[in-house]
């Protein structure tokens, strides 16, 4: 009687929230899924093929029915068809999958950059507007995120499975993600990559707002600061200004409208200064030389936190006249034709500019 | 002999396992710690595996315990880390790599090409005391403390975060890494120098074919894992900075090490079990497998894809977009050929004379749920889907599918193939058939709900997870329990077979293998005379005018 | 797959007489031709070149590894099966540093 | 690999096999060989097969000092110039020397010259053991200068050049590096004493088992016509050289110009 009530329960719980796969909560959601269920009727398909061959076969040709094999080489011509049908479904997933890896990896030119550093065991997230969120991050709807996102010790993976979208969060280097949310709500965020005893507590929640409240929000949770001002302070602390200044004497180049620029390196390669190369060029100078200057910056490895660093960065960012147009990231052009969008052709001359000094 | 069997037992009244075989030759425990025998030493592997096999097993039911309810409250979080750890490494380097090469091969490799041993005896057997060591190892490592790195070692946590035994468990697998070197090699060198007079490379059968494939793997990547271990032991022990961030060093570059080896291990582990499939399914088919070419070449070319594609553990992990291009279609290729096997197999059965004894059903389960794994591995191969998907509880039920319903059911299928062979004495039929559907059924209960699961985000490698979750986790650990009994069935049955089993003859399964046309147990060089080889494998003709030659001759 | 296997040696002398000796002449020019290279590497490397001084210390080096495989080590005399087992090693090789710089190389692509 | 060939070859084997059933075995020859040729050529090909084992198992420390030249290079270079490019050659050619008196070894054992087998290889013997001395000289300097990574590492030599004065006198034009590329000498040194080390560990395991060979040749074990276990050490020796031959190009030669 007892047991079977139990059960009873168990089966209205399983029917009430039986879920095949998570809410379709951001743009790329819908993409994915679209392959996703494609290759599901695919294997479905495949599955259902062999099954009835097996079946089948060992019905018809059942030592009761069929007592003498009759002995078959093989053929080419099938062999062949199993050989290149399958090759072809494949090679379809390959191109669809990877339109859709590139989409997810490769943020638009406009879009709002937040920044997450993972810890064991937590994420910390830093907004432009200088709200510190811990495990949980307040997003709007309709507007293109931009996470770049680091680790502080192992390798953590920052994954919303409603956006269908994940990335690992690195020691010693930027990665960066995006997405678009489309229905307001609140959904998990978990660390995918195993990083140690309390893996399974690194979660929280994404709250997806309209703007209308999420502008409320940020009032309501500003922490008086900016990241970029909080930026300023920490660049005037290290006195980062006795040469990166704006006089002729300058020892280091002038760090305005730097951001976005294309740079060319004491060794004559050519970068462009995005969030990662400003980090790198923070903590391994020598690396990161550009060309005309004298290598003399100190390193800043083992002073600057990573809050500290995204905070210079954003200070960096700040300095360009007008940044949030300018807005690009590490490893998002797909083709160099397309480097035109990435750093605005007003953008050239100021980087060129610099370097010439 | 009824008409539903295939099965043709000498009358029991009058038949005795032969006197003279290789166990009875010597007795006494040094007669098998110091032997050469191929035989012998499969035998040996066959108890070790079994024995951690066991270990393994129990392990994961802890894990499958805990993950009965939503909170960590059967053990705590680093506990169930240390559990899950140990379930992978004992599973993966102690069971599934040495399970089939290490006892079937070892035990029918010499005999099916007609060989009197392996051509390295006594390497043959270094190799297990190497096991043997290593998995001493892992236990010890396991008793004082244990290790929760994860199999996959991932650096910086295995080297800077964690205090547990990393280093010994390294040792271990380092250890036991050249245990599989040393099998690999020896069996290449056999099958390359031992071949009996006939008997070609294209009359070999594909159980052999399939070796190779494996071997070819376990030589030419076993030693980048062993020198990834080394240096992980000395970036704990001295702090050498090789995968440490914060001296410059690259995390990722152990990933690459790690995977160059641990993707082919995939393999490793798959193709004797494929080999396996193909001598069961043409025997109780009586037919060729359709297509020998194709499907020998097909675990070659396996062999030779799987070292282009281990970067696919790595999409989401910060390595290049162009080389992430390179190895997802790469492994759209090596895809294809585990295609080509299924179906080759699948109409090897076409105009067959088909029977189902437990060895074909074990075969059945395999190809369903085969196919089923190889399917899911194109999800992860393909870079968009596999954003979601890995590091989910997809990821873990595809290798599961792979492994466990791919490699395991194969391996059980090959043992009940093989026992009357080994033993000289049948398995039970009834109960045997018994087992292998309950195992077929536990296992897509315990694995099928952990693909929804993924699907809907659950990360794998958690101890506690979001109620909504707990349902399909609960259908999850109730298949377990089942599939549990299915693996607890066969240790029972057949150590009871060893003195009641009937007396299984020469050829049971009326099979063209060379190793069939002997007594079983078979003579310590396992043939009075050297074979020779003057037919096609799997050529039920030539077995027919053999048994009417008898006949005349009698 | 050897000569060893010719129809007409069965004793283990025969055996030897198939089995190609390589006799000490060979390995005196050997020698004399691994201690040039030595030199010529040596003195390779104090000169300026840029980029040319690695590929020429890498080429040096991967002609004398040429001749000890095929003369000290036989392969130049020995069977089909080894000379494919020697390539089989070195694809391996190739592959795992290529494909894994594969990944080195094009991390900053699209970034200039 | 064509199967006719093989086909013919095994066929071979067993004919000789089949008539030659009745002639002696050779005391040498393992039951479970047919013949003599199949059992030389059998542990040949093997010993092969582990010298692959042993290729990709440096292949791991060549990949990791190839990714870390490329972004290190500057580190590389100054790190390089503290090891001593005289001593570096000197091992070299002692190397190739024992190489040489090795492959003379296999020949004396072919042609059954017992003094000169047991002589060609107690002077390889002797070179091998030369080879460590030096090593283990380079290897002291190291300790001394505070060079070994994660002991007490030591980045004077790169920050401020002019303390070394040996080596800045030979390459008056290093520049000192900054902190952040001065800690990357560490990587540098690190692949130094893994290669060189594991190189060393080869080399320490091969004049082990030359003793024993040196023993059992005295004893004419190997001048018999039992030539295979000669043959498969002589592989294994010339492939501990070649190693050699690329980690003096790429640890010692990175570039020395002044």
């Amino acid at each position: 009687m007892h047991i079977s009530s139990v059960l009873w329960q168990f089966l209205v719980k399983w029917l009430t929230n039986f879920a095949l796969y998570p809410p379709e909560a951001s743009k790329i959601a819908p993409q994915f899924d679209a392959l996703y269920f494609f290759m599901i009727l695919v294997s479905l398909i495949g599955l259902t093929v062999v099954i009835l061959l097996v079946t089948s076969f060992s019905i018809m040709y059942s030592k009761k029915r069929h007592p003498v094999a009759v002995q078959i080489e093989g053929s080419t011509m099938l062999e062949a068809t199993w050989t290149i049908i399958p090759l072809g479904l494949f090679l379809v997933m390959f191109v669809w999958g990877a339109l859709i890896y590139f989409r997810v990896y490769t943020p638009p030119a406009n879009a709002m950059n937040i920044y997450v550093v993972g810890k064991q065991w937590m994420w910390k997230a830093e907004h432009p507007g200088g709200q510190h969120e811990i495990n949980s991050l307040h997003i709007p709807t309709g507007r293109a995120i931009q996470l770049t996102l680091i680790s502080q010790d192992v390798f953590h993976s920052f994954s919303i499975p409603a956006f269908r979208v994940k990335r690992e969060a690195i020691p010693g280097r930027y990665t960066t993600v995006w997405f678009e949310a489309t229905t307001p709500g609140t959904y998990h965020l978990f660390c995918t990559q195993y990083c140690g005893t309390d893996h399974s507590h690194m979660i929280g929640d994404i709250v997806v707002m309209t703007p209308e409240d999420y502008k409320k929000w940020l009032q309501s949770s500003t922490s008086g600061a900016s990241l970029a001002q909080n930026g300023e302070r920490l660049f005037a602390s290290l006195s980062c200004a006795a040469c990166h200044n704006t006089r002729p004497d300058a020892r280091g180049p002038n760090l305005a409208n730097v951001y976005g620029a294309k740079l060319t390196l004491a060794n004559g390669q050519a970068t462009l200064a995005d969030e990662a190369y400003i980090r790198e060029a923070i903590l391994n100078p020598s690396q990161h030389n550009i060309e005309g200057y004298a290598p003399i910056m100190p390193t800043y490895q083992g002073q600057i936190s990573e809050d500290g660093v995204f905070a210079l960065v954003e200070y960096i960012k700040s300095l360009n006249s007008d940044y949030r147009v300018q807005q690009t990231t590490t490893t998002t052009t797909l083709l160099p034709e397309s480097e035109g969008k990435t750093t605005p052709a007003g953008q050239k001359p100021a980087g060129q500019g610099m370097v010439k000094q | 002999m009824s008409s539903s069997t295939i099965v043709s037992l000498p009358d029991q009244s009058t038949a005795r396992v032969p006197k003279m075989n290789f166990i009875s030759k010597e007795n006494g425990l040094l007669s098998w710690l110091l032997t050469g025998d191929h035989k012998r030493i499969a035998i040996l592997y066959l108890v070790s595996i079994t024995f951690f096999f066991f270990i393994g097993g129990a392990l994961a039911g802890l894990i499958r315990l805990e993950l009965l309810t939503p909170q960590s409250d059967l053990m705590a979080t680093d506990t169930y880390n240390k559990v899950f750890t140990m379930h992978g490494i004992i599973m993966i380097f102690f069971f599934l790599v040495p399970s089939v090469p290490a006892t079937l091969g070892n035990f029918f490799i010499p005999m099916m090409i007609g060989a009197k041993d392996l051509a390295l005896p006594k390497i043959n057997l270094l190799s297990w005391y190497l096991y043997i060591a290593a998995g001493i190892l892992a236990l010890y490592s396991m008793m004082t403390g244990g290790v929760d790195t994860g199999w996959t070692f991932t650096t910086p946590l295995s080297t800077h975060y964690l205090n547990t035994n990393v280093v010994s468990t390294g040792l271990a697998i380092f250890i036991a890494g050249f245990s599989s070197i040393f099998t690999g090699l020896n069996f290449i060198v056999t099958i390359h120098k031992m071949r009996c007079p006939g008997m070609t490379w294209f009359r070999m059968p594909l159980f052999v074919w399939a070796h190779y494939a494996a071997s070819i793997l376990m030589v030419l990547g076993t030693p980048v894992v062993a020198i990834a271990l080394v240096l992980v032991v000395l970036e704990r022990v001295a702090g050498i900075g090789v995968f440490d961030p914060t001296k410059g060093g690259d995390p990722l570059l152990f990933q690459h090490l790690f995977w160059f080896y641990s993707h082919p291990a995939v393999y490793i582990m798959i193709l004797p079990g494929m080999g396996v499939i193909s001598e069961t399914i043409s025997t109780f088919s009586r037919k060729r497998v359709f297509g020998y070419t194709a499907v020998a070449f097909s675990s070659v070319a396996i062999a030779v894809f799987g070292f282009f594609v281990w970067a696919h553990h790595m999409f989401i992990m910060g390595i290049s977009n162009y080389s992430m291009l390179v190895f997802s279609l790469l492994t759209m290729l090596v895809a294809v050929p585990s295609a080509i096997k299924i179906f080759n197999w699948a109409f090897t059965l076409y105009k067959g004379s088909i029977t189902f004894e437990t060895p074909m059903l074990y075969t059945f389960g395999f190809m369903g749920l085969f196919t089923i794994g190889g399917l899911t591995g194109v999800f992860l191969g393909t870079s968009g889907t596999d954003i979601h998907l890995t590091e989910t509880y997809f990821i873990v039920a595809h290798f599961h599918f792979v492994m466990v319903g791919g490699m395991l059911m194969a391996f059980l299928a090959g043992i009940h193939f093989w026992w009357p062979k080994m033993t000289g004495r049948m398995y039970p039929e009834k109960i045997s058939q018994f087992a292998a559907v309950v195992t077929f059924i536990g296992f897509n209960f315990t694995f099928f709900p952990q693909f929804i699961l993924g699907t809907l985000g659950m990360p794998r490698r958690y101890a506690s997870y979001p109620p909504e979750f707990q349902i399909l986790n609960v259908f999850s650990t109730a298949g377990a329990t089942i599939l549990g009994v299915g693996y607890l069935l066969p240790l029972l049955y057949l150590t009871w077979s060893l003195k009641y089993g009937e007396i299984a003859g020469e050829n049971p399964w009326q099979a063209t293998g060379l190793e069939w046309q002997t007594q079983s147990p078979p003579l310590t060089e396992n043939f009075p005379a050297i074979p020779i080889m003057d037919h096609e494998a799997y050529d039920y003709e030539w077995l027919e005018g053999q048994k009417e030659k008898v006949a005349s001759v009698g | 797959m050897s000569e060893h296997h010719t129809p007409e040696q069965e004793s283990p002398e025969q055996h030897e007489r198939e089995h190609h000796i390589v006799g000490p002449k060979v390995y005196v020019v050997i020698l004399f031709g691994l201690l040039l290279g030595t030199a010529l590497t040596v003195l390779a490397s104090f000169w300026e070149l840029g980029i040319l001084n690695p590929i020429i210390a890498l080429a040096i080096a991967t002609a004398k590894a040429m001749l000890v495989v095929l003369f000290f080590m036989h392969v130049k005399y020995s069977t089909k099966l080894t000379k494919l087992t020697v390539c089989a090693g070195i694809f391996t090789f190739v592959i795992l540093i290529g494909m894994t710089l594969s990944d080195y190389m094009t991390r900053a692509w699209g970034r200039w | 690999m064509s199967d006719s060939q093989v086909v013919t070859g095994n066929e071979v084997v067993v004919h000789d096999a089949a008539e030659g059933a009745h002639h002696e075995h050779l005391p040498y020859q393992r039951h479970h060989f047919e013949t003599y040729a199949q059992q030389s050529d059998a542990t040949n090909f093997a010993m092969w097969l582990f010298l692959l084992t042993e290729i990709m198992f440096f292949g791991g420390l060549f990949t990791a000092y190839l990714i870390y030249r490329n972004w290190y290079y500057p580190a590389f270079v100054v790190a390089s110039h503290q090891l001593d490019v005289v001593w570096g050659t000197l091992n070299t050619l002692v190397l190739i020397i024992s190489s040489f008196t090795m492959a003379m070894g296999v020949w004396c054992a072919e042609t059954r010259r017992r003094r000169g087998l047991v002589i060609s290889l107690s002077l390889t013997f002797i070179l091998g053991l030369a080879f460590l001395g030096i090593k283990s000289i380079e290897w002291g300097e190291k300790i001394e200068k505070h060079h070994v990574p994660g002991f007490h590492y030591s980045l004077q030599t790169f920050l401020d050049p002019a303390s070394d004065p040996k080596v800045h006198k030979e390459y008056p034009k290093d520049q000192p590096l900054r902190l952040d590329m001065a800690r990357h000498t560490e990587i540098y040194f690190f692949l130094y004493f893994a290669m060189t080390g594991m190189h060393a560990l080869h080399m320490v395991i091969g004049v082990g088992i030359l003793v024993f060979m040196i023993v059992r040749a005295r004893a004419g074990a190997y001048t018999t016509g039992h030539v295979t276990f000669v043959e498969n050490f002589g592989l294994y020796w010339h492939f501990v050289d070649i190693i050699w031959i690329y980690l003096f190009a790429l640890l010692y030669l990175i570039s020395r110009h002044p």
